[in-house]
């Protein structure tokens, strides 16, 4: 699977590290239950998908990939640095 | 008072292997390094002032820079490594040229580096580097940030020779001398370290 | 020459014999044969038993697709088991042995299991066995297992290395027969980076069997002439030998074959290598397979595919029968008709299903006997074919044959379409499935798409190749036109004859009949999938080529549903098999891992030293002095040492991360639970970080060396983990604050000074230059000092509980430091001390490490709940509070002593009260960490005790029956030594 | 009708052509006691032991495909109990107790093989993990040896113990643990449950779930409406999808774990091995082939399939620890589609919603529960109260911090 980073270009996603959905946002008011939300629940979907990867063995930045996860078909990828802008 | 005497990460590597004529690797040894990480929003500023202060074009790219003075890579968003010469001031000048633009980190003694040319090169990187570098798309100008044998690295080339340069961290370089060997085996490989 | 050469003809080289065995047996083939091609050249035809009834089998087929011949080729070591004749080139001194047969090929006492075959049937297994329960591991399935499986491994260590390699192109092509070498040599003129990959040694697939000219040279020759062209272009590579094995997401695998046809391996040869080819087109022109015909004794030695057979004549000039007959239900069958009366050995007889039979089909045969219409019922013979039962309107008829040539239409090699999911759709009148929906970027040319005649692989191949050149800015001139003859290819439906006597096999290498589908399909195993795993048809190591469709055909009718409403079947990678060490490459043995060296390691060698892996580190785990007997007196003299003089131990593994930006302080206040913007330039503080779920994720200190420079510290093995997670909060969650982080780990060679003797050595090595006094320089300080040609950093912090500091120069200057340390502290009697040595002062001062730090305890169960600070937010903070993990039930820090001194205590036992049953129900924790105590003279432990500190005092049992361990212990304070912490400050 | 050797003796001589099909394939009734979702090991042995334990056989299991198409027929067919936490042990142990007896009990040979699991350490560290776990197992009356490097090698010579980069020192060892022929679980549960009147109903896929409030009160499905007093899901793999059908969002996320077979050898591994140093584990099935995996890609995945580099991964572990395997060929890999739960442990539990009930999150201790978790989830849709097996594989441990963390990953679930 080739994840296209921003910076370095396409890539084996062996150079990657996932941590998973990047839709969850972490909750800033000390809401205890939305932060268990936040910590553990996810959407699990069968279809396109944006992610959380870590270019680990590249340029070290987290990457926002667009991804299906049926066919695996990687759409897009930017950096989650200022994601809310670009999202 | 202690005197103390320094050595390359390769140090006591360097042997021949085969006809040694395959690929040669060359360890550049005493090479001032730092990483350079421009302040929030100032990677524009930063470059341009990194390139000024070592008289060469430094853009936010995983592009190489080079001047007789210096090396500039670029190795993340708004990250550069750069090397110097033997100059022990270098990384200190570095860092107050880019005061307030830039934190300048000294990595002179954490990155292994050797040059490796020879007629077999091409056939040896293919069996480690899962990237693309044929000639019309890894160019000079390029820089690789990548990994060989499970072993992160720094990669860029020279000259068309090709001469590429591979920077990783010290600790591993026996790790990577042995899959050097393996890999330009077949065809031979020379080590020649300081 | 061998006793069925053929005395002209063939791509075999008559002047090069090579000498090889079978059995023991020697004999002698040609350069340019197989070693299934040497064996037909000498008329042997039983090579192999089969799987489960281990009736005799011959050669079935000429390609990758063989079920029968199945080989263990080399000896010792080298010992290769189950591979396949038709794939081995032959080399002088290649020794191969048939398998599965005791005590040899042709007596094998285990074919008396024909005799109870009816109780063999599909799933007996399932149904048998059960009673009494004791005897199924100990009688019946040691004795299926031994009765299962076909070839064996040696048990020694794979003696070969293998690697592997990558490689991009604009276009990948997979397969040189005609399709493929048209589309390589379009798309290679056009100047395309082109890759052709070739399973087979010889590059021209179909072209080298079969009789047919394009622009008027022979095929073999027109594939010689592409094969000279393409290796003069530099934008074209040939990979001969090698076989694409799976199509994954935007990568193709392919293992290259590199030394298996060497009589002698040069040296640093890897024996394979295995290719990951990143292709923008792939071109998949794999051919198809011809497709048997199920009936009666269908797997007698001597019955071949009927391209097989022109595949032996025509290639390799070896005749696979002097009197064979032809059953076909294809126009290609009569082709090997033709081949044998070329050969001089006329056909018997040719049987085809069908009855309207185009002339110039018909004239292939000559005036042999032909049956129209008609099938064969029943192959007889024992260990080769002797006669066929012919049925049709004459009636049954005995021919006497020795061999049988079989055509029963194509199935094209399609199975890389499907391993991303793509489905084939059957095609009704090429009765084979044909490729439909394809993954991205990848197209299949020629007999893999169906189009089976020569004209049509050619145009095919050109019309793709220079496609793709065009879509990699490379448009081909006009795409050459090659002029090819176009042979019909009319099939008819004939997947199975039934009414015969004899077995009838759908998969003749797991063994699986007619019958057996039928017995399924009662059973109600009606879908492929179970009919498949019940049956095991199609999972044999030929992965179903030659079985999977007629398994499917037979189904459909029993079934009354048509083959598209069965089912079709999805192929998974590796398309063929691929030897295991091929995808492990270099990574094996020593090499599994990188190793990380510090650069105190070659020193720490010199001293003798023990070394343990740490994550990819090595670490120097103690030094044993001469005389020494075991490594417990090592460790106490070292700790002895520190305790009461100066000992130096290599901390240079840890984590270090240099950070700075103005907004640092902010940043690692809500990456550790307690506080750090408070910490002043020149001072070190330890820290805490959790994950945000609130447990604990790792600890370290961190220093801050001027305004925005700072440099933090985290255990050896979670050093990365911790870069990423600090990148994760700075990056994703608070991109808005100012900090730069990069990792200097590399950088610094550090190494702790520890003990009472700690500053003198020190002063020693810097000089009166630096005052080390502690009004200058106090526990916690931290500071930069020049050291001979560079700067030293310098901490006072304590791992030992002792006066200590650890001092970092860059790792250039390691090895020189550590000398100096050794030579400033002779007088002082300065001793190295290893991890062994550091983890009992840790455990004898109560402080946390990894067996505490497991990702399973909270602050508070560490004793570390006050330092979770309440007047800020930080990672982990909310969960942390839950009422769960704040239960003072949950296990929590203790130092545990033994009861009686002398009695070893071991991490691992669990801690039940006095006089309790050993049951989970007073289970109340663990030890985590235990040490012999030097300084106490007896073992101490910490661990995890439920409501743990309200017990001090107490003594319950220590419980480690895997171990016979069981000592009584007394709950005490975690911090065994000094616990005013009065050495620290000296 | 009952299989016996007398059995395969009479329809041998009458060539085999009058076996009855193992199990009835049932068309969808309108109105159910209970349905399971789910033709997989889990739904077909809940659906056995409500019949046989609880005597509710008005029973429906839905599967979308064929029955044993999902996880019980894409495994690496180990069973073992050699779990370390007690939220987790007294399920897999009581499932260890049912293989022991499943042959008799369902009377069909799924090859219940106790082979015996060995895991290997290879430093002191994991030493005292395994020590842990192990006292822990035998805290719970469960079989657990603790080896050294040389009774591990008179069990294993053939494995690297000289040349190694993390050498042996060790293993933990379950003489009970072994393997089991995982297709024959489905197919001899669907017999069973078959037998006692169970309904099982295959090509039959859920769109929806009927719901008056907070209540299911049957499903919609590709073969119509069907009623049911409860629903119970055992779908893990898809877990996610079916309970968004109910609107909820569970602790899960769906990644992918290959497994791979070599060609078929003559015996040479006899049992269960686990590397401790990479990510590898092994056995051999009767058939001869060389049955292993490892980790799992670490994406999020519905693909059933992954790719070459985890092969390579695998691979690597393998050759590091058996150096012997180097000529075997692999044969054929497959994917599994595995629900991995934030804590890396399984939910069984009622959900926010009356009538619907969830077993869910197996990661890879799917196969090995198989019959536990039937066993335990028909007690709980049968008493509405947890089995006292499975007390704390709750819906809202999450929430309340009282996770079953075996490898103390945390909320992350591609490292459980």
């Amino acid at each position: 699977m080739r994840i296209p980073c921003p910076y370095c270009g396409p890539r084996d996603s062996s150079e990657f590290a996932y941590l998973g959905d990047a839709a969850p946002r972490r909750p800033a008011d000390g809401d205890a239950a939305a932060m268990a939300t936040y910590v553990y629940l996810r959407d699990n979907p069968a279809g396109p998908m944006e992610e959380l990867w870590y270019h680990a063995y590249g340029c070290r930045a987290w990457l926002v990939v667009r991804r299906d996860t049926r066919d695996h078909a990687v759409t897009g990828a930017r950096l989650a640095a200022g994601r809310e802008a670009s999202a | 008072m202690a005197d103390l005497v320094h050595r390359g990460g390769y140090a006591g590597l360097g042997r021949r292997v085969g006809s040694g004529d395959g690929v040669v690797a060359v360890e550049q040894a005493g090479l001032a390094a730092a990483t350079v990480i421009a302040r929030r929003g100032k990677a524009e500023a930063a470059a341009a002032r990194l390139g000024g202060h070592l008289g060469l074009a430094v853009a936010d790219a995983a592009k190489r820079a080079v001047s007789p003075a210096a090396t500039v890579l670029g190795t993340g968003p708004g990250t550069w490594l750069v090397f110097g010469g033997e100059d022990p001031g270098f990384v200190a000048g570095l860092a107050a040229a880019l005061a307030g633009l830039a934190a300048v980190i000294d990595q002179s003694d954490g990155q292994a580096v050797l040059h490796l040319s020879g007629a077999r090169l091409p056939e040896a990187l293919e069996k480690g580097v899962r990237i693309d570098l044929d000639p019309a798309r890894f160019t000079p100008e390029d820089v690789a940030v990548t990994s060989i044998a499970h072993i992160g690295v720094t990669l860029w080339k020279i000259d068309a020779a090709p001469t590429f340069a591979v920077a990783l961290p010290r600790s591993y370089a026996g790790s990577f001398r042995h899959w050097l060997e393996a890999s330009a085996g077949p065809a031979g490989l020379a080590v020649v370290s300081d | 020459m061998s006793s069925h050469r053929l005395g002209t003809g063939g791509l075999v080289d008559r002047q090069t014999p090579i000498g090889f065995s079978f059995d023991g047996r020697p004999l002698t083939g040609l350069a340019g044969d197989t070693l299934a091609s040497a064996l037909v050249a000498n008329g042997i035809r039983l090579v192999g038993r089969s799987f489960k009834y281990h009736r005799p089998r011959g050669i079935v087929s000429a390609g990758p697709e063989e079920p029968n011949a199945l080989v263990e080729k080399g000896r010792g070591a080298y010992r290769e088991p189950n591979t396949r004749a038709t794939t081995v080139e032959l080399y002088p001194g290649l020794d191969v042995a048939s398998q599965n047969r005791w005590p040899s090929l042709r007596f094998d006492v285990q074919a008396i299991g024909q005799l109870a075959s009816p109780l063999l049937a599909a799933g007996f297994y399932y149904k048998t066995f059960m009673w009494p329960a004791a005897l199924w591991e100990r009688l019946y399935e040691p004795a299926i297992r031994r009765a299962a499986g076909l070839g064996s491994l040696s048990g020694a260590p794979d003696p070969d290395f293998y690697e592997k390699a990558y490689a991009f192109c604009d276009l990948l092509v997979i397969g040189a027969g005609p399709a493929g070498l048209a589309a390589a040599l379009t798309a290679g003129r056009a100047g395309a980076r082109v890759i052709l990959l070739e399973q087979d040694f010889a590059l021209g697939g179909r072209l080298l069997a079969e009789r047919c000219e394009i622009d008027g040279m022979p095929g073999a020759v027109w594939a010689r002439e592409v094969e000279a062209e393409l290796a003069t272009l530099a934008n074209v590579r040939i990979l001969s030998r090698t076989a694409a094995f799976g199509l994954y997401d935007g990568e193709v695998g392919a293992v290259e074959r590199l030394t298996d046809h060497l009589a002698v391996t040069p040296a640093c040869m890897p024996r394979q290598r295995l290719w990951t080819l990143v292709a923008a087109q792939t071109v998949l022109a794999a051919g198809a397979v011809e497709r048997p015909i199920v009936f009666g004794g269908n797997d007698r030695p001597g019955i071949m595919l009927a391209s097989a057979m022109r595949s032996y004549i025509q290639r390799f000039a070896a005749l696979p029968g002097r009197s064979v007959a032809v059953f076909t239900a294809t126009d290609d069958g009569w082709r090997t008709a033709e081949a044998f009366a070329r050969a001089g050995a006329p056909v018997a007889a040719v049987i085809d299903s069908r009855r309207d039979i185009v002339a110039s089909v018909r004239a292939l045969a000559g005036d042999v006997p032909v049956f129209l219409g008609a099938r064969v019922l029943d192959a007889i013979g024992g260990q080769s074919l002797s006669a066929i039962e012919v049925i049709g309107d004459h009636g049954r008829r005995r021919i006497a044959v020795d061999g049988l040539a079989v055509s029963g239409g194509f199935n094209p090699d399609l199975a890389m379409t499907t391993h991303l999911g793509h489905k084939p759709r059957w095609s009704e009148t090429s009765l084979a499935f044909l490729p439909d929906a394809l993954p991205a970027h990848l197209v299949v040319a020629g007999a893999a798409a169906g189009r089976f005649t020569l004209a049509e692989a050619l145009a095919d191949g050109a019309r793709l190749g220079a496609a793709a050149a065009g879509m990699a800015g490379k448009p081909a001139a006009a795409p050459p036109a090659w002029r090819a003859s176009d042979e019909t290819f009319a099939v008819g439906p004939l997947f199975h004859v039934e009414g015969g006597r004899g077995k009838a096999f759908v998969d003749l290498q797991n063994d699986v009949t007619d019958k057996d589908v039928a017995q399924s399909v009662h059973e109600g195993f009606v879908s492929v999938e179970h009919l498949k795993r019940y049956t095991t048809l199609g999972m044999a190591t030929d992965q179903g080529r030659t079985s999977n469709v007629n398994g499917l055909a037979i189904l459909a009718r029993l079934t009354g549903r048509t083959i598209p409403e069965t089912g079709s079947t999805r192929a998974r990678p590796p398309h063929g098999p691929v030897a295991i060490g091929a995808f492990a490459g270099l990574h094996t043995g020593p090499h599994f891992k990188p190793t990380r060296l510090t650069a105190g390691h070659g020193w720490a060698e010199e001293q003798g030293a023990v070394f343990v892996e740490t994550g990819q580190w090595l670490r120097a785990q103690w030094f044993p002095r001469p005389g020494e007997t075991d490594w417990l007196e090592s460790v106490t003299r070292e700790v002895q040492a520190v305790r009461s003089g100066v000992g130096i131990c290599d901390v240079s593994t840890l984590g270090k991360i240099a950070l700075a930006g103005p907004d640092v302080g902010v940043f690692l206040d809500r990456v550790y639970c307690n506080t750090f913007s408070t910490l002043p330039v020149g001072k070190a503080r330890y820290g805490l970080m959790l994950r945000e779920d609130g447990f604990v994720m790792d600890d370290g200190t961190t220093a801050r060396f001027g305004a925005e420079d700072y440099l933090l510290s985290t255990t050896t093995v979670n050093a990365g983990k911790v870069m990423q997670h600090l990148a994760f909060c700075h990056q994703v969650l608070w991109p808005e604050l100012d900090v730069q982080m990069v990792s200097v780990t590399e950088q610094w060679a550090q190494f702790a000074v520890a003990g009472p003797q700690s500053r003198a050595l020190l002063q020693q090595v810097f000089g009166s230059a630096v005052d080390l006094s502690d009004a200058a320089f106090p526990y916690l300080a931290c500071g930069a000092f020049p050291l001979g040609p560079t700067m030293a950093r310098l901490f006072r912090i304590s791992f030992s509980g002792e006066r200590a500091y650890e001092i970092a120069v860059p790792a250039g200057y390691g090895d020189a430091l550590v000398r100096a340390l050794m030579a400033g502290g002779r007088d002082l009697g300065v001793t190295p001390y290893g991890t062994e040595a550091l983890a009992v002062m840790r455990i004898e001062k109560g402080h946390v490490a990894g067996a505490e730090l497991n990702g399973q305890t909270v602050a508070r169960d560490l004793g570390l709940g006050r330092m979770m600070s309440t007047k800020k937010d930080y990672i982990g903070r909310l969960m942390a509070e839950r009422a769960a993990l704040n239960d003072p039930d949950r296990p929590t820090l203790v130092g545990l002593k033994p009861t009686v001194p002398g009695v070893r205590l071991r991490a691992g036992a669990h801690f039940l009260p006095i006089g309790a049953a050993a049951s989970a129900e007073n289970d109340q924790g663990y030890m985590t960490s235990t040490a012999f105590s030097p300084s106490l003279g007896h073992w101490i432990g910490l661990g995890l005790l439920a409501r743990g500190p309200e017990r001090i005092g107490e003594q319950i049992r220590a419980y480690d029956p895997i171990r016979g361990g069981d000592a009584v212990v007394e709950v005490v304070n975690p911090v065994f030594i000094d616990p005013e912490g009065n050495r620290v400050h000296g | 009708m009952r299989y016996s050797l007398l059995s395969l003796v009479s329809h041998a001589l009458g060539g085999n052509r009058d076996w009855k099909p193992a199990w009835r394939d049932a068309a969808p009734q309108p109105r159910y006691d209970v349905i399971v979702i789910g033709g997989g090991g889990h739904g077909l042995a809940t659906a056995y032991y409500l019949a046989r334990d609880y005597g509710i056989a008005n029973v429906a299991v839905l599967e979308r495909g064929w029955i044993g198409g999902g996880n019980v027929g894409r495994n690496t067919t180990i069973v073992r109990s050699n779990y370390l936490l007690p939220g987790n042990i007294p399920l897999y142990e009581l499932s260890m107790q049912l293989w022991e007896g499943l042959e008799r009990d369902i009377n069909y040979n799924a090859m219940v093989s106790q082979r015996g699991v060995l895991n290997l350490y290879h430093s002191d560290g994991q030493r005292d993990a395994y020590a842990r776990r192990g006292n822990a197992m035998r805290l719970h009356g469960i079989d657990a040896e603790l080896l050294d490097r040389e009774g591990v090698r008179r069990l294993y010579p053939f494995l690297n113990f000289d040349q190694a980069r993390f050498p042996i020192q060790g293993g933990l060892l379950q003489r009970r643990g072994g393997t089991v022929r995982h297709d024959a679980v489905a197919w001899g549960y669907a017999r069973a449950a078959s037998d006692r009147g169970v309904d099982i109903v295959q090509n039959c896929a859920v769109t929806g779930f009927l719901r008056e409030g907070d209540r299911i009160t049957g499903v919609e499905t590709t073969r119509g409406t069907i009623r049911a007093k409860k629903v119970a899901m055992a779908v893990a793999g898809h877990s996610s999808e079916v309970a968004a059908m109910a609107g909820l969002r569970l602790p899960i996320e769906s990644h992918v774990l290959q497994a791979f077979v070599s060609e078929g050898l003559k015996p040479i591994i006899p049992g269960v091995i686990t590397f401790g140093a990479g990510h590898f584990y092994i056995s051999q099935s009767d058939k001869g082939g060389l049955v292993f995996g490892g980790d799992i890609d670490g994406y999020n995945s519905y693909a059933q399939r992954g790719n070459l580099p985890v092969v390579e991964d695998v691979c690597e572990g393998g050759m590091a620890l058996m150096p012997a395997i180097g000529r075997a060929r692999l044969l054929r890999s497959w994917g599994g589609i595995m629900d991995m739960s934030m804590d890396g442990s399984p939910i069984i539990d009622r959900t926010p919603l009356d009538g619907l009930y969830l077993n869910a999150g197996w990661c890879y201790g799917g196969f090995k529960a198989t019959p536990g978790s039937g066993a335990v989830f028909a007690h709980l849709l049968a008493r509405e109260e947890p089995h006292p097996a499975a007390t704390a594989l709750t819906l809202d441990r999450f929430a309340q911090g009282r996770v079953i963390d075996e490898k103390g990953q945390g909320a992350q679930p591609n490292l459980h």
